[in-house]
Formats: structure tokens, C-alpha cells, sequence
């Protein structure tokens, strides 16, 4: 197992944005991450980051309680994230801010530019690595915080809304670009209310409500489930949700 | 169609030695709603931006009601009666959810109606009224979207600018906000819509314009543009 | 308690109230708006000469001469934010520290080229004497003080937290580009808070003119009273920095009379150290 | 040194705290020096015996003028050092006087010492400046010994009369001066097997001295002996009045409570304190009359004690330049070393000056005044030079 | 290469400079250039580049200058000696100030610097060893070479010009390693470095002990051309506003920076206070004020930053998108 969060509970004074959750991740997951907004998906998120602290439960990496550590040491370990409000770092290059997060495995300079290069090459960013950050837009902008998590090289990558602000095209090639990142090992957790990013990626959705767990499976399964409709899809997306096929391949046919 | 209540011609705005946007040109009819499309680093929110004054224009002309309001600044513009919900919100982390909302309530000349409008926010965003006294800065992504959403409606514009409005919001929020919009609109409200849900945004709109690099490229009813092969190409993922 | 420990305390609260009232205007433009001003302590020193001025000339009191420091401080204050303030904020918070800084100089010298360096000093009593009862002496002078900075507090507190006003300070403070777009014009709501905080430093300091020396240099002496106040305080906090003003007065006087004078200061900047370990916010400050 | 004997001016360097916390003592000095060239520039046969009045300019230069080069030192031993080197290189000044704060006249005649140039210190009392084993250094101003000899005989006098004088306290900033006076004068009374029984010592600028004032009431010593600049000095007047605490004899080391200032600001409350001072006026028409006359004109104050000192420390100097008949350096450090200067010859109350070794004026003095009326402090000790008997206890306001 | 030949030119002034102006006032101003220069190019390193405003850090100057100044005043060795000493001193401090303040935000931190620093000279005031409100003196008459006690500014001069270079290139080399980048990424977003994996907490206080160090080593080389320290001209908070206002004169976060605001604030004060100071009416800062003033309100980012802005970016960023 590689991640484990065990009955996780994150309280503001008395309200409880996280209640008792738990969840396990295997090697090679991807597991979506689902909920109406406020439910506390991205507080859950920051407590296994180390963002947050929890107020109580564990949280494991591949076996070792790390509830404890520091962000900066779980990103050590291999967990890696995007935040759903980008946090660019605004005085820098594309570049620059990708090689933040080379560093992490290399002390040199030069080998980190290479390295963030190649991850720029690889988000299809690598016409922008010269330019300042504050340039991009929020689309940009969370993109570039894929291409930093991705140079820690980290076995499990947290994606926070990394595709909100994407067009239906843009999202496509999103969708490509995390199975393939999926496909080169790294196990992912993802929140969207994109619900074809959830269709098309997910092995198994968790459905948060109010902090608490209310459904979880298959893609399917979950939004087909009348609670989950009701909470959270709307009749709207729930159609469209059941009329999705799940595709396999890049390019493939679409909805 | 009525008289245009915004009209931009040639627009080019600059940052720095950057050109955000070369040359945009288009039109908002009195009572529409018109959709702003195209993709990532189009220009959609630059244009938005240079409207409301948030950025300088460099060339081109914008003009409200007749007025050329191009070079004014933002808050003698949204003293006119334009509204816009900014990319990233902009809100005032450090204020409560209702303060943020009577500040969006400043431009008012009619403070009485103050409570009527808050009203009608948190009838569409109830949320927001479950949450009216925390702190804007801890609310969740897309708590913060319907308050920035909410905010731009409490000053009662004549024009409301929303970029991209549905941006992380459950898709069930996303429906109602829509089923809102459509209601405003028939109340009378003019819409300027910047969307990256293009289905969505051409679904709700009267008319659309295509943004590409920059400049406006294609414009025309939104019924015409969902059936544009080029349009269907680029944005909605076909072929 | 022995008596004199009473008046001890006693002394310290009305000191701390003094602290208080020359912060006040330090935690609307500093607390609040988050505008660094090293010249604070010279706007209290150019009060103070207002209202000598005035006594002098016109044989004014403290009643002609608290006004017209508060109205002479707002004007200046008005002045510096849109002769200077408004262009250093387009920098670092640096710039405002090094614009400021300059300003404190430039104030402080002119002041001195055109007074000289002479201490001066308003006529003892002048607001009506020194209390006494139960043996307990309180002068008048500091108990107007103190009042007045319950007073001030009070005023700004409900402006901020109360008015819309305020509440449209705030947003400007917190993102100028972002008040726009609600139709508010940055500018005017600095300006007012430039006026208000630099108004009420006047007022501290003719208020302190009854009670201390007065000489070009005393900001340096009363200004970092001041900015040990305001984040004691906490930034954001107008309660605070009052609360903050009545500890360091009480904490000083104490020490000062157990421990020895020339520890009191170490005492209370060992404390506020201790205090920001526990407490990273201040007392009453926002994370 | 011929070519420069010719000259008709001969440049000295002062350096003073012209800006800073103590900008005032600089403004007085200024005029007061600007007086003395006066003096020494122009005749003045109406001051008799005062070496250089008679007649104008330097004799022994031909009658050539002298002139002061003001620097500022900021209050900084740094500032106080760039300065001197100016006056020394730049200027080309024949001697430097100054620097008023110990500290800065430490490293300004570090400088002077080394370009081998006289150097005239007039007011500051640090024990040390003299320890230095330097050879241009002068140092016209009694010292902290001088002051504590002088408060016990005074005290001793005190008690013959009658006065109570057994509990004594000690009321001091944390200044190099505040501190290094008070514990000479504690060894000093403790020699006399009468040690000092209360210590007050405080932050130099303080913004409240409630406490402290509140420890001198609870422990009612009988003596207080204050040593506080001016901005402390006001603000123990006023607090004391306002705590109502009266000591019977208030005793004060010059410095603050000399300022002309305090006795504008707080005279008034502080009548009956006692202060020492070297600087006694004459009657009229004595030459410290005439002199306290044409300074009051220029700059509008009172003399004071540090001002005289200065004053004074500047005839030793030009005196001293007269006598070595030129400018060059030995030989006024000749002439320095070999002055003997009587009583009737200055315009303060020394003894006279003569230095030792170490440069030390050995027949520095002084005396007590008091300020009885709250507007002009009068001599009261020693007897011989008294203008009016010593008033007791105390009267404040 | 544009960047060599400037560097040549900085180089090349610096090196000829007091043989051309070469009276005894001109060195000694160029050697306070280059002092202040050391101190708040030492400052630029957390103050600049990690974006934590101290303004104590004459705490460490004053570590150096105490060290230099006792190690002959106390143990009769020569100043320089006073120098290790001075700072394994400061890098110690910086490490017990640094681990509780550095996790303060903004202007806390800047308020808990000033508090350290007041603390210390207040203690240091009260301290008979440490000589109280006395101070240390140095050697006056030098016994040997080592005292470094010279007549000219000449031999400190250049003495100065070196460890600045030291300082420079030290500063240089961070910024080019990953400290520098963790540094930069932890002032825009501390949130988003950690996540990161930086090491938030430990790279500011890296960058703090060696600003620490580099502060003592200026505090040690003013105390010793002066001879002198006490608490005030040792650790007066006016000495770290004024190291703060160099730098950010001339452009924090640059690396000539510091150098440029030295180079101006130090002549302005001297010359000024030479040609205004004697006649005693304050007019000295009067100027001095207004230029800082003027500077500020024209150049908020520093007088460096003039030349930096202008940098355009290399690519064009909006081509590069087109559906
Ligand atoms: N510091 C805080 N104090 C009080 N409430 C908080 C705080 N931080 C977060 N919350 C609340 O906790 C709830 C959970 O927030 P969270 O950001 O986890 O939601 P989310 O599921 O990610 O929603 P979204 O889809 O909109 O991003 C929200 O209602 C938010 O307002
Ligand atoms: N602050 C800025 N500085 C420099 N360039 C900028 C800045 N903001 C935007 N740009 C550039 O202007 C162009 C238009 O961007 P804009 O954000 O308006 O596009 P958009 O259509 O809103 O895209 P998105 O879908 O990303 O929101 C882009 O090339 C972008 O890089
Ligand atoms: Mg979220
Ligand atoms: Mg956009």
C-alpha cells in the first residue's frame, strides 16, 4: 500500500471540514476525488500533504506513519501536489519555478535546468520557460504546478482542480497528459468537478460530503448513485456523466 | 437587436513590451449575452481587464454607452454600471463573506436596495449565506467563486463581465448559477461572458465572439457559431 | 500590595495609556493599511511643537491647541501620502522604510533649523494640576491623556470594524486593484487614513506637550515605543495595540520599580519576545 | 613653520554634537566660541587680565587672527573621527578642541595623535582619555574625582550646619558619564566611611521616571546627588512635583540641570536645587561679567557651566598658540605643556591650569551654586567666593 | 559579455580610485564606501534575497566589533584575532535568534529583530566586562602590523575592497546555487516551496548565519579603523536602519545593490555633514532626508533597479498558444 489516510478529522473551531475519512491508495491508482464545493476535499488533500494539520488520525506513506513530517519532508518522499489556488512563485520564470522543484533531487544547477526542461518539453510548456510566471493565466498557471510537482519526481502526485479553466480541447490533451504521467508510474489523486476528467481518468471515485465519505467506486457506480446526483452532479451532469464511455486510448474517440 | 451597450474596436492592450491582445473587436447589444471564447491565452481576460479599466489600453477604442471609457479608471468605470468577477476572485481574504459582499454593493447610488440584492445572492449562492460571517480567505475554491460571482451582482450593473464563472464549481452549482443567469437576462441584464465550458457558454448566449492570439477572429450568434465546423474543431473537441 | 506599588500601577496604567494614544495613529497606517512609517514618532514631535506654538503665540492652552494639531497632523498627513506615500507603495515594503526614514529626518531637521535644539517645555499645570486622593497623586495632564486614548481607540475601533467606511479602507489596504473594482478610489480611503492616523498623532502629541519636554529629537525617544506597541498589539488591531499600550506601560513601571530602571526596557522587549514565540499573531492580531 | 607663522589666520578645529540628542550644548558652544574669537580677535581691554583681550589678534603671531572651523560630530565616535582627519588634512588646521561626548573625543584623538597635532578637550570627563599615555592630548576639565571631592566637602560643610546628610542616593543615567561620575563619587563617599545608600540608575531618554521618582519617596534618603542630561532632568522635575516628593537637599551634577533650557522649563519647580559648577559670574564689571554679557547678546541664553568650560578651554588653547609664536605643531605642544595660568588669569573659577603628564589640567575646580529664586543659579560654596549662604531644605515650587 | 566588461569597469574604478583621489579624507571616504558596502551586502544576502527585512542586525555587527575590540582591550592579542571569534559568535547568535523569529511573518519578524538588538545593547550597556557605556578601545598606538592600525585609509582601503569581493562573490555564488532558488521561491510562496521540498525553515536560517557572518566580519573592520566601539556606535539600531537604507537604496535583492546605495548615502552624509554640519542649524540631514526622500519616491525599487526593469524577456509568450 502506498498511501493510507486513516480516519482522518480536520475541525475549524467546532466545524469540521473533514470528518473521519479514510482512505487507502495502491501502486498505479488514480483515484478521483469528488464533492460538492466546501465538502473538504482540498482540506483532506493539505492534511496529507502535511499543509494542515490534522486534528486527529494517521496518515501512512508506503507503510511509515507520516503524519507528523513537514510538507517539505513528505515531498522528500515522493508525495507531490498542485494547489487548487495557484501559489506561483511570481518573481520567476516558467523555468525557474519548475527547477524549484528539480532541485529537490539534484543540488545542481545545471542538471536541475535540463531536468525542468524535460519536464517542460513533456506538459508541452517549453515554449514558455522564459517567461515570467505572472504572466500566465490560471490555466497556465496549473499547469506549471504539474510541471513543478513533476520534477520532484514523486511516486504519488495530488492534482487539486488542475484542469479547471481548460476548454473541452485543452481538457483533452489534460486528460492525455496525466495518463501518460500515469503511465510512466506515478500513482495520482485527483479532485475535478470536470466530471469527464473523473470518467476518463478515475479507477475509483470517492465522493466527499459535508467532510464525510457518502459514496465510493467505480466511476459508474458513483454517478449513478441518487445520493451523489442529488448532493452534488444536478440532473445536467449526471446525464452526461451516463453517457460517457470511458476511452482507453490517446486520441481516441471522444464524448 | 438593440443598440450596442459596449462596442470595442481594434483593441490592443500591452504589458510591459508583451501584447496581451493585438487587436479585438466587438460588440455587446443592449440585453444579451454574449460569450468570449477561445483558449488558453487568448486574450479573453485581458480584454475583460482592459474594459474594466484594470489595465491600460494601448490602442482601440471601448466605449459604454456611447462613451469611450477607454483610459478611465476602473473605479470611475464600475461607477457606470459595469461589474466584472475577475480571474482569481480578487476578493478581500482578510473580510468576512458578507463584508466582501456590501463592498461589492459600493458603486450603489441607491443604498436601500442594498438588502434586496444581498437577498438575491444568497438565494442563488445559499452557501454563501450559511457562511456570511467567516473570513473570505478560508472558504474553498469554489466557495470563492460564487462570492466573487455574488460580489459583481451586489453592485446591480448594467453590464455584468464574468470570467469564467463556473471555474470549480460542482457541476450541480454550475446548472443553477446558469438557470440564474438565464433569469437575469430576461429580467433585462446585459451579460459579457468569458467561458471555457464552450457548450455551456453558447447554450446561454446570444451572440459569441472568437478570440485566437489575440484577436478577434470569428463573431456571429451563438447558435451559428456551435454549427461552425471551425469552431467545433478547435474548442469543442471534434474530429 | 504596599501603597506605593498602587501608585506604581497606577502610574503605569496612565503610562501605558500614553503609549497607547501616540500608537493609535501608528496602528491605523502600520496595524492596518500596512504602510511601515519610521516618521511617526517626528509626526508626535511636530504636535507637540503645534501646540507650543500655539501656547506661545496665541496663549492657547491644551484647548485651542489639541485641535489645531490634530487639524495641522491630518493636513500634513494628507500632504505625505500624496507627496510621497502614494509612489513609495508602488515599491517594496522596503521603500516605504526608506522613503519614511527620510522623511523622519527631513522633518525632524527642519524642525530643529527652525526652532533650534533647545528643550522646551509647556507650563507645569497647565491642565489643571496633579489629583490627589487616599494619597494616590494623579496628574491631570496624563489622566486627559489616557482618556483621550480610550477615547481615540474606541473611535477607531468602531470606524474599522463598524462603518463602511472602514470596511472600504481595509480593502483597499488589502488589494488596491481589487477596491476598484468595487468602485472605490484608492486613493481617497489612503488619504483619509493618512489624515485620521496622522490627525490623531497630532492630538497624542499636544497631548503629551502638557507632561513632557519637547525637542526635535523626541520622536526617536517616543517612536519605537510605538512600533513595539502596535505589534505587540497585533497588526490589524486597533484593541490590541491598546491593550498592548497598557501592558508595557504597567510592565515597565513595575520592573522599573522592582527590578531597576535600566532594565525595565530589556524586561519588557524579553517579554514581547517570549510573547510572539507563544503567540506569532500578537495579542489581538490576525494570522 | 615660517610661512605658516605669516599667515594671518590660524585655523582651529572644533568639533561638537551640532545635530543629534545633544544638538543644544553644540548650538551654545558655537556662540560661545564665536564669542571668545571675538575676544581674542578684537581688544578688549575692559577684561584686564584674561591673556589675549587687550589687544587684537595673536601677538605672538603678529597679531594673527584666530579662526574656528566647526565640524559636526553627530553624537558618533565615527562621524567625530572622519571629522578631525577633515579639520587635520583638509583644513589644515594648527589644533584640534573638542568633542564634547567622551566617546567621540576618544577616537577624534586617536586621529590628532597620530598626525602629531595638539588636541584641547575642555568638557568630557571620562578617566580614561587621559590613561592613554598620548602625547598631544590636553585636558582642561575637572574630572569625576574632582566633582566627588567636591560634593563631600560640601556635604561635610552642610553638616556642620547643621543639615541632615547621612542617607545619600545616587540618581544616574547609564551613559559613560552618568555611570562613571556616579561610581566616583560613591568610592569617594565610601572612603569617607559614609557609603552611598541608594543607587538610582535609569536608561538614559527615558520617557518615565514615575518609578524611580516613587523608590527616592518610599526610602526618603536625605541627599540626592542627580546625574541626568537635560531631557531627564525636566522630566524629574515634573515628576516630582506631581508625586509631591521632596528630598531635603537636592544636589546636582552640572550637566542637564546646567542647561539653560531646564532652567526655563522646569526653574520654576526646581528652586533650592544645588548644581556644581566651575562658572561663577563675577560682580558687574569683572571680566566674567562682560563675558557673560556678550554671550548672552549672541546667542541669547545664560552662560552655563559647560559653556564656560569650553570658553575656557579655547583661551588655554589660543593662549598656548600666542605663547609658541607659531603654528607649528611642537611647539604648541610645547607651549601647552609648559602653561601656568593663575586664577585671576581665567574666566572660570579654577584654580588655574597647569597640566600634568598626562595632559591633565591638575588645578581644575569647581563650586557650588544653587538656584534659589527658580532663574539664576548664585555661588553658595565655598564660602570664600559665595555670593549669597547656602538656603535649605529644599523648596521645589 | 556586456555583463564582463561592466564588471571590469566596477573593478577597475574601484582598484584606482584612492590613487587618484588620493587625500587622506577621499581613502578614508572610499574605505567607508566599501565597509558599509561589506555590512549591507551582508544584510542583501536575508534581507534582500530571502525577503526577511531585519532591522537588528547590528546585533551581529556588534558581535564583530566587541570581539575585535576585546580581544585587545581583554587579552591584548590583536584585533584580528577578535574576528573568528566575532564570528562564531554572530553565527551562533543567528542561530538562537534566527530559529524562533525566522517563523514569524512580515513585520513581526522585523519588530522581534529590533527587540533582539535592543535587548543586546541594553545588556551590553549594563555590562562592566564589556566595558558598559564606556566601550572597548583598540590599540592606539599599534605595536605591530597585526594591530591594524594605520594612519593612512590606504592599507584598510584595500583591505576592504577584498573582503567585499569576498562578500560579492559568496553572495553571487548563492544566488546561483540552490539555496539562492530556494530562497527566491520561499519569499513569493513558503506554502508552495515546501511542498516543494524545500527545506523552508533551515535555508533562511542558512542564509541568516551567513548574512551573520559577514555582518561581523564589517563590524570587527569598522571597529578596528576606528579604534573604538561602544553600545551605541557598536549596536544603535540606527546602524542597522542605516545598513537597511543603503541597500535598499541602491536595489535589494541585487547584487550591486548594496554597493551603489554605499556609494551614494556614504559621501552624501560625509560631504554633507562637512560642508553643512559646523554651521549647526541640522541642515545636514535636512538635505540628507530630502535625497533619501526623492530617491524613494522616484526609485522605489532602488536606484539599480533603473537598469534591471529593462531587461525584456526573452520570449513572447503569447505567440506560443494558438489553438
Ligand atoms: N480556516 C478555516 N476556518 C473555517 N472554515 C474553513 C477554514 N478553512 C476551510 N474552511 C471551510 O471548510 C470547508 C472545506 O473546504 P475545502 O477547501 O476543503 O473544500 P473543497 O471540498 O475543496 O471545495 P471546492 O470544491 O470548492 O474546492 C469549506 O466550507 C471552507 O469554507
Ligand atoms: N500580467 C501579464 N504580464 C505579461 N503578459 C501577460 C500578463 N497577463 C496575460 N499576459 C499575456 O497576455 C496574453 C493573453 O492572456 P489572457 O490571460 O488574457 O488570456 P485568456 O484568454 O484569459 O486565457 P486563459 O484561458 O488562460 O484565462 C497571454 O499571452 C498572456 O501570456
Ligand atoms: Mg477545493
Ligand atoms: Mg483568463
Amino acid at each position: 500500500m502506498l498511501l493510507e489516510a486513516r480516519g482522518i478529522t480536520k475541525a475549524f473551531g467546532s466545524f469540521k471540514a473533514v470528518d473521519d475519512a479514510s482512505v487507502t491508495l495502491e501502486h498505479s491508482d488514480i483515484l478521483g476525488l469528488i464533492g460538492p464545493n466546501g465538502a473538504g476535499k482540498s482540506t483532506f488533500f493539505n492534511c496529507l500533504t502535511g499543509d494542515l494539520k490534522t486534528t486527529s488520525g494517521r496518515v501512512l506513506f508506503e507503510g511509515r506513519d507520516i503524519t507528523d513530517f513537514a510538507p517539505e519532508l513528505r515531498a522528500g518522499l515522493g508525495l507531490a501536489r498542485t494547489f487548487q489556488v495557484p501559489q506561483t512563485f511570481e518573481g520567476m520564470t516558467v523555468l525557474e519555478n519548475v527547477m524549484i522543484g528539480a532541485f529537490l533531487r539534484t543540488a545542481h544547477r545545471k542538471e536541475a535546468e535540463t531536468k525542468a526542461r524535460a519536464v517542460l518539453e513533456r506538459v508541452g510548456m517549453s515554449r514558455l520557460a522564459d517567461a515570467p510566471a505572472r504572466s500566465l493565466g490560471t490555466p497556465g498557471r496549473k499547469r506549471l504546478e504539474i510541471a513543478r510537482a513533476l520534477a520532484t519526481e514523486p511516486k504519488v502526485l495530488l492534482l487539486d482542480e488542475a484542469m479547471a479553466g481548460l476548454n473541452a480541447h485543452e481538457v483533452k490533451l489534460a486528460i492525455d497528459l496525466v495518463r501518460d504521467i500515469h503511465r510512466s508510474g506515478i500513482t495520482l489523486v485527483i479532485v475535478e468537478h470536470i466530471m469527464e476528467v473523473i470518467m476518463s481518468l478515475a479507477s475509483r471515485v470517492m465522493v466527499f460530503h459535508q467532510g464525510k465519505e457518502i459514496a465510493r467506486g467505480s466511476p459508474r457506480e458513483v454517478t449513478s448513485n441518487p445520493a451523489v446526483i442529488e448532493a452534488y452532479l444536478g440532473k445536467r451532469a449526471a446525464k452526461a456523466a451516463a453517457g460517457h464511455t470511458p476511452v482507453e486510448l490517446m486520441g481516441g474517440p471522444d464524448l | 437587436m438593440s443598440g450596442a451597450l459596449l462596442r470595442i474596436e481594434h483593441l490592443e492592450v500591452r504589458y510591459g513590451d508583451l501584447i496581451g491582445v493585438s487587436d479585438v473587436s466587438l460588440e455587446v447589444p443592449e440585453g444579451s449575452v454574449v460569450a468570449l471564447l477561445g483558449s488558453n491565452g487568448g486574450g479573453k481576460t485581458t480584454t475583460l481587464n482592459a474594459i474594466a479599466g484594470l489595465i491600460p489600453v494601448h490602442s482601440g477604442t471601448i466605449s459604454f454607452r456611447g462613451e469611450d471609457i477607454a483610459g478611465q479608471k476602473a473605479f470611475a468605470i464600475v461607477r457606470k454600471g459595469l461589474a466584472l468577477s475577475p480571474e482569481g476572485w480578487r476578493l478581500f481574504v482578510q473580510q468576512s463573506v458578507e463584508n466582501n459582499l456590501m463592498l461589492g454593493a459600493t458603486p450603489l447610488h441607491d443604498k436601500s436596495r442594498q438588502a434586496a440584492l444581498l437577498e438575491r445572492v444568497y438565494e442563488i449562492f445559499p452557501r454563501l449565506k450559511e457562511r456570511r460571517n467567516q473570513r473570505a480567505g478560508t472558504m474553498s475554491g469554489g466557495e470563492r467563486q460564487m462570492l466573487a460571482v455574488g460580489r459583481a451582482l451586489m453592485s446591480d450593473p448594467k453590464l455584468l463581465m464574468l470570467d469564467e464563472p463556473s471555474l470549480g464549481l460542482a457541476p450541480a452549482v454550475v446548472e443553477s448559477m446558469y438557470e440564474t443567469f438565464g433569469r437575469l437576462h430576461r429580467e433585462g441584464l446585459t451579460i459579457l461572458l468569458a467561458e471555457q465550458s464552450i457548450e455551456l457558454a453558447l447554450e446561454v448566449s446570444d451572440f459569441a465572439t472568437v478570440l485566437q492570439v489575440g484577436k478577434s477572429v470569428l463573431s456571429g450568434t451563438a447558435a451559428a457559431l456551435a454549427e461552425d465546423p471551425q469552431v467545433q474543431k478547435a474548442y469543442l473537441g471534434a474530429g | 500590595m504596599s501603597f506605593v506599588l498602587v501608585q506604581v500601577i497606577v502610574g503605569g496604567l496612565l503610562l501605558g495609556a500614553v503609549y497607547a494614544l501616540f500608537s493609535s495613529g501608528l496602528t491605523l497606517v502600520w496595524g492596518m493599511m500596512n504602510i511601515v512609517n519610521f516618521a511617526h514618532g517626528d509626526f508626535v514631535m511636530l504636535g507637540m511643537y503645534v501646540a507650543y506654538v500655539v501656547y506661545t503665540l496665541m496663549g492657547g492652552g491644551p484647548i485651542l491647541g489639541a485641535p489645531l494639531a490634530t487639524l495641522v497632523l491630518a493636513t500634513v498627513g494628507v500632504v505625505v501620502y500624496f507627496a510621497l506615500i502614494r509612489d513609495i507603495m508602488k515599491g517594496p515594503m522596503l521603500a516605504q522604510i526608506l522613503g519614511t526614514f527620510g522623511l523622519a529626518l527631513l522633518l525632524r531637521y527642519s524642525v530643529f533649523w527652525w526652532f533650534g535644539a533647545n528643550f522646551l517645555s509647556m507650563p507645569q499645570n497647565i491642565v489643571g494640576g496633579t489629583y490627589a486622593f487616599a494619597g494616590l497623586r494623579i496628574e491631570a495632564s496624563r489622566l486627559l491623556a489616557g482618556v483621550v486614548a480610550l477615547l481615540v481607540t474606541l473611535g477607531l475601533h468602531l470606524l474599522l470594524t463598524r462603518t463602511s467606511l472602514g470596511s472600504k479602507m481595509l480593502a483597499v489596504a488589502e488589494d488596491q486593484t481589487a477596491a476598484q473594482l468595487m468602485g472605490i478610489r484608492p486613493d481617497t480611503m489612503q488619504a483619509i487614513a493618512w489624515a485620521i492616523a496622522a490627525g490623531a498623532t497630532g492630538l497624542a502629541g499636544a497631548l503629551i506637550a502638557n507632561f513632557f519636554y519637547i525637542v526635535p529629537t523626541v520622536g526617536e525617544t517616543l517612536g519605537i515605543v510605538a512600533f513595539v506597541t502596535v505589534s505587540l498589539g497585533g497588526f490589524g488591531s486597533v484593541p490590541g495595540a491598546l491593550v498592548a499600550g497598557l501592558l508595557i506601560g504597567v510592565i515597565e513601571s513595575l520592573s522599573g520599580y522592582l527590578i531597576g530602571a535600566i532594565y525595565k526596557d530589556i524586561v519588557v522587549y524579553v517579554l514581547f519576545l517570549l510573547f510572539l514565540w507563544f503567540r506569532p499573531q500578537g495579542l489581538m492580531g490576525k494570522m | 613653520a615660517g610661512a605658516r607663522a605669516e599667515d594671518k589666520v590660524v585655523k582651529i578645529g572644533v568639533i561638537l554634537p551640532m545635530s543629534g540628542g545633544t544638538a543644544s550644548i553644540g548650538a551654545h558652544a558655537k556662540a560661545a566660541l564665536e564669542v571668545a574669537m571675538d575676544i581674542i580677535n578684537n581688544a578688549h581691554p575692559e577684561l584686564g587680565n584674561l591673556p589675549l583681550a587687550k589687544n587684537a589678534g595673536l601677538a605672538g603671531l603678529g597679531g594673527a587672527k584666530i579662526e574656528a572651523v566647526f565640524a559636526d560630530n553627530q553624537g558618533n565616535p565615527a562621524t567625530g573621527q572622519n571629522q578631525a582627519l577633515r579639520l587635520i588634512t583638509e583644513d589644515k588646521v594648527a589644533a584640534v578642541f573638542g568633542s564634547y561626548q567622551s566617546g567621540v573625543t576618544l577616537t577624534s584623538s586617536a586621529i590628532a595623535e597620530k598626525y602629531g597635532i595638539p588636541f584641547l578637550n575642555s568638557e568630557s570627563v571620562a578617566a580614561n582619555l587621559t590613561e592613554r599615555g598620548f602625547k598631544w592630548f590636553f585636558r582642561t576639565t575637572p574630572i569625576a574625582t574632582d566633582f566627588a571631592k567636591i560634593y563631600v566637602d560640601f556635604l561635610a560643610d552642610m553638616k556642620a550646619t547643621g543639615a541632615k546628610t547621612d542617607a545619600i542616593a545616587l540618581v544616574h543615567d547609564n551613559t559613560e558619564y552618568g555611570t562613571s561620575v556616579a561610581n566616583t563619587i560613591s568610592t569617594a563617599f565610601k572612603e569617607k566611611g559614609q557609603p552611598v545608600a541608594l543607587d538610582v540608575a535609569y536608561a538614559v531618554n527615558a520617557t518615565d521616571v514615575q518609578g524611580q521618582v516613587l523608590q527616592l519617596k518610599d526610602r526618603k534618603p536625605d541627599v540626592i546627588i542627580m546625574i541626568s542630561y537635560t531631557s531627564d532632568a525636566i522630566l524629574f522635575a515634573k515628576t516630582m512635583q506631581s508625586l509631591d516628593y521632596k528630598p531635603a537637599i537636592l544636589l546636582a551634577d552640572d550637566a542637564g540641570y546646567s542647561d539653560p533650557s531646564f532652567i526655563k522649563a522646569v526653574g520654576k519647580i526646581s528652586q533650592g536645587v544645588f548644581n556644581r559648577s566651575s562658572w561663577v559670574v563675577g560682580p558687574p564689571g569683572s571680566a566674567s561679567a562682560v563675558i557673560a554679557d556678550m554671550y548672552k547678546k549672541k546667542s541669547g541664553e545664560e552662560m552655563d557651566d559647560t559653556v564656560a568650560r569650553q570658553m575656557q578651554g579655547f583661551f588655554v588653547l589660543a593662549d598656548a598658540i600666542d605663547r609658541a609664536g607659531a603654528t607649528d605643531p611642537a611647539k604648541v605642544q610645547a607651549a601647552l605643556k609648559a602653561t601656568e595660568l593663575k586664577a585671576d588669569q581665567l574666566m572660570i573659577g579654577y584654580r588655574g591650569v597647569k597640566f600634568d603628564d598626562k595632559g591633565q589640567n591638575i588645578l581644575a575646580s569647581g563650586a557650588i551654586i544653587q538656584l534659589q529664586d527658580g532663574e539664576n543659579y548664585v555661588s553658595v560654596w565655598p564660602k570664600a567666593n559665595a555670593e549669597k549662604p547656602p538656603v535649605l531644605p529644599y523648596k521645589g515650587w | 559579455m556586456r555583463r564582463w566588461i561592466w564588471l571590469s569597469v566596477v573593478v577597475a574604478i574601484a582598484i584606482a580610485y584612492p590613487l587618484l583621489l588620493s587625500s587622506p579624507f577621499q581613502q578614508r571616504l572610499g574605505a567607508l564606501v566599501l565597509l558599509y558596502a561589506i555590512a549591507a551586502s551582508a544584510w542583501n544576502i536575508v534581507g534582500g534575497y530571502a525577503g526577511q527585512v531585519s532591522v537588528g542586525h547590528v546585533v551581529f555587527f556588534g558581535c564583530g566589533a566587541y570581539a575585535a575590540m576585546g580581544s585587545y582591550a581583554k587579552f591584548g592579542l590583536s584585533p584580528l584575532f577578535g574576528i573568528p571569534g566575532g564570528i562564531v559568535i554572530a553565527v551562533g547568535l543567528a542561530a538562537i535568534i534566527g530559529v524562533p523569529t525566522l517563523r514569524l511573518s512580515g513585520h513581526y519578524f522585523s519588530m522581534a529583530t529590533i527587540a533582539v538588538a535592543e535587548t543586546m545593547r541594553l545588556i551590553v550597556t549594563n555590562t562592566d566586562w564589556l566595558g558598559a557605556a564606556v566601550g572597548l578601545s583598540g590599540p592606539t598606538v599599534p605595536r605591530n602590523i597585526f594591530d591594524l592600525s594605520f594612519l593612512s585609509s590606504l592599507p584598510y582601503y584595500y583591505l576592504f575592497l577584498v573582503i567585499l569581493a569576498i562578500t560579492l562573490f559568496v553572495t553571487w555564488w548563492m544566488t546561483n546555487s540552490r539555496m539562492g532558488f530556494y530562497l527566491r521561491a520561499i519569499k513569493d510562496s513558503e506554502r508552495a516551496a515546501r511542498s516543494l521540498g524545500a527545506p523552508a525553515s533551515r535555508t533562511k536560517l542558512y542564509a541568516y548565519m551567513l548574512s551573520a557572518a559577514f555582518t561581523s566580519v564589517a563590524g570587527a573592520l569598522y571597529a578596528m579603523m576606528f579604534g573604538f566601539v561602544d553600545p551605541e556606535s557598536g549596536l544603535g539600531i540606527l546602524i542597522s536602519v542605516k545598513i537597511l537604507i543603503m541597500a535598499a537604496l541602491g536595489g535589494a535583492g541585487l547584487l550591486f545593490g548594496p554597493l551603489v546605495g554605499a556609494a551614494i548615502l556614504v559621501p552624501l552624509e560625509e560631504i554633507s555633514n562637512s560642508w553643512l554640519g559646523g554651521k549647526g542649524a541640522g541642515l545636514t540631514f535636512v538635505l540628507y532626508g530630502a535625497i533619501i526622500v526623492l530617491i524613494a519616491r522616484f526609485q522605489p525599487g532602488g536606484l539599480l533597479s533603473l537598469f534591471t526593469r529593462r531587461r525584456k524577456p526573452s520570449a513572447d509568450p503569447g505567440a506560443s498558444h494558438a489553438p
